[in-house]
């Protein structure tokens, strides 16, 4: 199984190189593959074009602030033009850390039961389900957090909160305060329902993956359904399955409009999720064209470099591991 | 049997738990779209098509320039990214076919997708708007076609992998130069899924807000001139739910109700052509 | 493959010379959201009346300065009136357009427009965080009639640089030295408490939204919304329902001079009834650029003779016939007429 | 020494989803502590007919059985079986090696932990005797913590065999458990089935008529679904009945 897909690839480029060779002789091809090649350097020239960009843009607030200090000031302040993204990086964190703790189980609960539990008739309506919930554009979400959820979440989900886990100690810190549903909680409960479908599918993706036959025989050793999705289709297809985490960690960290409109905009951290808050992206959506000094400016672009480099790195990461995993398996 | 009997309570508990959150999925769904499909149904008038917003206080008015604006700037942005992509997509997969090059292009594509597109739209405010010393609708496409290349690179690169060798020598036994291999043989048999995967990627973007407001910004007025600013009905919709007006929000909702239904139409029209060429 | 790319190509000319026209009757203008129901429906009028396109989008003063400094519109508008210094150094003109108040809205069941009556002290003390329920002693006292909830209070301020934050924190800086000392003056500050809405408008929507809240926002935005406003305390020592009038004796006293580019606030201002948060709204145009300068005046020209009505409608003051005579002796000493 | 019927199917018919009809009327015995071997030539329903005894056709929707087939007095393919339980006492080996994703270890005391067995002592003991059984103890002792995956084609396969052994079911099914191997570990795996015989039922389906012939004590051939012949294995290659069973062996077809 693992031995012969290597050898037979680059027995193939051998091959290919030999045909290369012939071809570039032709005036025509050559033109087409500078072509080609001139598109696809495209992505590297995008990729350094933001960085270089966005860092020249910053220079003045990294001048200032420093870029280190800039990440742990916890100030955001137009009056005195003094600037840190603290809130705004916390801001970020808290609202996809919270979000993937939700969206994770529930994702990889709907990939078993569309892997492994629903018959032929349920797994095309609810897989088809999951891919519409992940196409529909993010303002939507943002916009029926406002109107929809930030209502029932001020009734009924916050106060409910306070009153029970609320009077918990240590934990009850995270539930004080006036319930709004203009908050930290709400914009993670949005974000969490946006991202569900990215992971659901991925993860669903990575079950498929495991063979058939391998299921079967921790079925044929006597193993439960349940036990063997745990020990057999869930370690066969973690790596698929944390690359799923990965990418919707990476689009809850970049994600705008869903949070934009439920999360109220205020750089402060707290410990109450019934606080309002801001993350980088809502700071930047909502402050960009409004910036009025240099220095506020830079700052803005000083904090979306911050989250260019937060999402490049954790993808980056990602890509590495996944790829170092993926050798260990075929070595 | 004290054993057995506990695994199998697991197990149904397990199982239901996995039913539950599947289903909890679908109620999701359900749930945005009744929103959307109640509240935007009833804001849905032919004025919402064809006349120009009116001050607020105002009776009536539509958001013909949304229409218009998002049209255009999904347009252009399509008309950038599409050859970009695809072309790009070609080298990858078949002059840089498992060369170190393509593989460094093909994993900063897939970073680049993940790329938070707010960080785009304040890139190409840098680039474009700040120097040319105006918002405008080229922008905006731009920032969109930024978005786009590397989706439609990378799906081309998936799709012309899929193609088997073998036919293409057999094309190159027949005689013919690489460049006509790919572009009469390779594209022809790859064309469906490349052509899905442009579609999904115009779903995508025609979604998209965040790179829209420091781009393309907004225009209160019909206007198609790509060079000043420009309405989009992501942007207005962005203005209106925030906005306080009663008629504002019915409007948003409308608008809603159309960008997700032509959104979901494209996604659907694309997932059927993969499961199609698939078959 | 080759019927599709020239397809691409024609849609691509045809639009490409589609969108160059209509560039010439557009005047592109961003920044305050305070004028902005009264700015839309003069654009709505004028071009009716003319066909010529008045664009203006609703971002924020500090937006305005920023995209007029920036040089992306033709021209900005700010509430926060711009310092000659600061004006000459980025080579832009500053004038007056209307006159508006700015006004506490409340969202507490029970409680109609203009019954709440507030201080500066308990006004400061909301907006400090200091004062955190609706039952508190100080606002019970102010208002012995009223049954005030024992309910949090939900602050919402302006997110973003915002004309509107710039008159209000100018008030609260003014008549609390607390509020001087911890949060200063701005168009935007760092809040002690609260959720913060973008624009007028999201403030609007946010206080609508949330019950037990209070926020502030320009007069016109209140009345639109059906928001429920309250009394203030003005300098005299009186209380004051914001209306036409407060504001029309709040312009009266504003000292509006063409030499600093009438730069001027009406905040706490001594009159008897006059209402004290109160503000012009200002336009900045870019000096060197002659030919939109040119359209935006002739925009207010027109605004001038013929749009007070619309802004009585609106409840915004129109500038006083010598303000409007000086506004019109600085465009023309500086050719821009 | 008499011959013990462990598990017999009586008239059994099976049709897969779609009503496609795989088993026709078979009736077949397996003898305790014997080797069955099931030939046949491709799509002949031989692995068909192995999935039936631990009910594997379970796990898809749509399928069918009809019939009997009788363990310990009972009909298996009733509702009420226990179908867990009926798994663990009747283990399968697959055509390709199927190791889990974890440790050697792991992979042998899975189906242990399985049935509640969590003293790691036992475990080991368990654990240590079912690779001696399967013959691979003496390759992998000192590997027993590092994943499956290292282990080569043969161990792995000898692996799942142990993994299968280590509850201790009362019969072991075979589903050409060496077509995926070379000739070097073939050998071995054949060498363990006869040895395993000597305390387990064994059924196994094999495209090779030489393992069949080598190791085998009865065996059935089949043909589209029907069991044609069923005999002793040397009645059954030195003087078929069946003109098709004669045909088959001298390799006329298949």
């Amino acid at each position: 199984m693992a031995g012969a897909c290597p050898c037979h690839s680059i027995f193939l480029i051998a091959e290919r190189y030999e045909t290369l060779v012939i071809q570039k002789k032709n005036p025509i091809d050559l033109l087409f593959s500078v072509i080609t090649a001139g598109a696809s350097f495209m992505v590297i020239l995008l990729v350094i074009g933001i960085f270089a960009i966005l860092l020249k843009e910053s220079s003045l607030s990294i001048g200032k602030f420093g870029f280190i200090k800039f990440i742990v000031t916890n100030e955001w302040n137009p009056v005195t033009e003094l600037f840190g993204a603290a809130a705004s990086i916390y801001g970020t964190m808290v609202t996809t850390a919270i979000a993937l703790i939700i969206a994770i189980p529930i994702a990889i609960g709907i990939a078993v039961f569309v892997t492994e539990i629903a018959t032929d008739f349920l797994k095309g309506p609810i897989g088809a389900a999951i891919e519409l919930l992940a196409a529909i554009p993010s303002i939507i979400y943002g916009m029926w957090g406002l109107f929809t959820v930030a209502p029932i979440m001020t009734k009924y989900i916050e106060p409910a909160l306070q009153k029970s886990l609320g009077l918990v100690p240590l934990i009850g810190m995270l539930f004080q305060g006036t319930p709004m549903g203009i908050d930290l909680l709400t914009a993670s409960v949005i974000l969490s329902i946006m991202i569900i479908p990215f992971t659901a599918s991925i993860s669903r993706d990575a079950f498929n993956l495991t063979p058939a036959v391998v299921k079967e025989s921790a079925y044929a050793v006597g193993a439960t359904q349940w036990e063997v999705v745990r020990d057999v289709v869930l370690p066969y297809s973690k790596m698929g399955v944390f690359g799923g985490i990965v990418l919707s960690l990476g689009r809850a960290l970049g994600e705008t409009m869903a949070v934009a409109f439920v999360l109220g905009n205020n750089h402060q951290i707290t410990s109450s999720l019934f606080s309002a808050a801001a993350t980088i992206t809502v700071t930047l959506a909502n402050e960009f064209t409004e910036a009025d000094k240099d220095i506020y400016l830079s700052s803005l672009f000083h904090l979306a470099l911050v989250l260019f480099m937060m999402s490049f790195i954790v993808l980056a990461a990602a890509k590495f591991l996944l790829f170092k995993a993926e050798r260990k398996i075929n070595r | 049997m004290n054993i057995e009997r506990r695994r199998k309570a697991e197990n149904i508990i397990a199982l239901f738990l996995s039913s539950l959150a599947a289903f909890s999925g679908i109620s999701w769904l359900v749930f945005i779209l009744g929103d959307v499909l109640i509240h935007g149904i009833g804001a849905l008038k032919l004025s919402l098509f064809i006349s120009d917003p009116v001050p607020p206080g105002v009776e009536g008015g539509g958001l013909r320039n949304a229409f218009a604006g998002q049209m255009l700037i999904t347009l252009f942005a399509t008309l950038i990214g599409v050859p970009f992509g695809v072309l790009g997509g070609t080298f990858l997969a078949e002059y840089a076919r498992g060369t170190r090059v393509a593989a460094v292009v093909s994993i900063l594509s897939d970073i680049m997708v993940s790329v938070p597109s707010i960080v785009i739209g304040t890139f190409i405010y840098a680039v474009l708007v700040k120097p040319l010393g105006h918002f405008s609708g080229w922008a905006g496409a731009t920032a969109l076609a930024v978005i786009m290349i590397p989706v439609v690179l990378r799906t081309t690169e998936d799709m012309l992998s899929l193609v088997p060798w073998t036919l293409r020598e057999a094309a190159f036994a027949l005689g013919a130069p690489y460049y006509k291999v790919i572009i009469q043989v390779v594209y022809r048999a790859a064309a469906t899924g490349i052509f899905t995967g442009i579609l999904l990627a115009v779903a995508r973007v025609a979604g998209e807000t965040a790179p829209l407001l420091f781009t393309s910004f907004n225009n209160a007025y019909f206007s198609l001139n790509m060079n000043g600013p420009i309405s989009s009905l992501t942007a207005t919709i962005f203005q209106y739910a925030m906005g306080p007006y009663d008629d504002w929000h019915a409007q948003a909702w409308a608008a809603s109700f159309v960008i997700t239904a032509t959104v979901l139409l494209i996604t659907i029209v694309g997932r059927i052509l993969i499961s199609w060429r698939l078959k | 493959m080759k019927n599709v790319l020239s397809i691409f190509l024609m849609v691509f000319l045809l639009t490409l010379t589609y969108s160059s026209a209509g560039a010439a009757d557009m005047i592109n203008g961003a920044g305050a959201s305070f004028p902005y129901p009264v700015y839309s429906s003069w654009a709505y009028d004028y071009h009716k009346a003319t066909g010529i396109k008045f664009n203006y989008q609703s971002i924020g003063s500090g937006g305005g300065q920023r995209q007029i400094v920036g040089r992306t519109v033709d021209f900005g508008a700010s509430d926060d009136p711009v310092k000659p210094e600061a004006l000459k150094k980025d080579n832009l003109f500053q004038f007056p357009a209307v006159i508006g108040g700015v006004v506490p809205v409340v969202n507490i069941s029970g409680i109609k427009d203009g019954e709440l009556k507030l201080d500066a002290e308990t006004l400061c003390g909301i907006y400090l965080g200091e004062i955190k329920k609706w039952n508190d002693a100080k606002l019970i006292s102010l208002n012995p009639k009223l049954k005030l909830p024992d309910a949090g209070i939900t602050v919402v301020q302006r997110s973003d640089g915002s004309g509107t934050t710039a008159i209000f924190t100018n008030y609260l800086a003014g008549v609390c030295t607390s509020f001087k000392n911890k949060v200063g003056e701005g168009k935007s500050v760092k809040w002690p408490a609260g959720i913060g809405g973008k624009g007028n408008e999201g403030v609007a929507n946010y206080v609508k939204k949330s019950p037990n809240s209070i926020g502030y926002v320009e007069f016109a935005y209140a009345k639109q919304n059906k928001l429920t406003y309250t009394q203030l305390k003005n300098k005299a020592g009186n209380f004051v329902q914001p209306n036409f009038d407060s504001f029309g004796d709040a312009a009266e006293s504003g000292d509006f001079d063409s030499k600093k580019d009438f730069y001027a606030w009406l905040n706490n201002t001594p009159g008897k009834t006059s209402w004290p948060i109160a503000g012009a709204t200002f336009i900045l145009l870019a000096k060197e650029k002659k030919d939109s300068n040119v359209k935006t005046v002739r925009f207010f020209e027109w605004v001038f003779k013929n749009g007070d009505a619309k802004a009585k409608e609106l409840v915004y003051v129109p500038l006083p016939k010598s303000l409007k005579d000086k506004v019109r002796a600085y465009w023309k000493a500086n050719g821009i007429q | 020494m008499a011959e013990i019927v462990d598990i017999e199917a009586k008239g059994l018919n099976f049709y897969y989803s779609g009503n496609v009809h795989a088993i026709k009327d078979v009736n077949i015995a397996a003898y305790k502590k014997k080797v069955t071997a099931l030939i046949g030539p491709s799509g002949c329903g031989k692995t068909t007919l192995l999935r039936c005894y631990n009910r594997m056709h379970d796990l898809y929707p749509k399928n069918r059985y009809e019939g009997e087939v009788i363990f310990e007095g009972r009909n298996i393919l009733s509702k009420d079986v226990d179908i867990i339980s009926l798994r663990s006492r009747i283990g399968m080996v697959f055509q390709k090696p199927t190791p889990f994703p974890m440790s050697v270890f792991d992979n042998i005391a899975y189906g242990l932990r399985l049935k509640g067995i969590k003293s790691r002592g036992e475990l080991s003991e368990r654990v240590e005797k079912a690779l001696r059984n399967a013959a691979i103890w003496d390759e992998v002792f000192g590997k027993l913590n590092v994943s499956a995956y290292e282990l080569s084609g043969g161990q792995q396969q000898r692996l799942c065999i142990a993994r299968a052994l280590a509850v201790e079911p009362e019969i072991i099914l075979f589903d050409e458990p060496t077509s995926a191997l070379d000739p070097i570990s073939t050998g071995k795996i054949e060498e363990l089935i006869v040895e395993l015989k000597k305390n387990v039922t064994i059924i196994i389906v094999t495209h090779n008529m030489q393992q069949a012939a080598r190791i085998s004590d009865w065996t059935g051939f089949m043909m589209l679904g029907e069991l044609i012949e069923f005999d002793k294995t040397e009645k059954i290659f030195t003087a078929p009945t069946e003109k098709l069973t004669e045909d088959y062996i001298t390799g006329r077809f298949g």
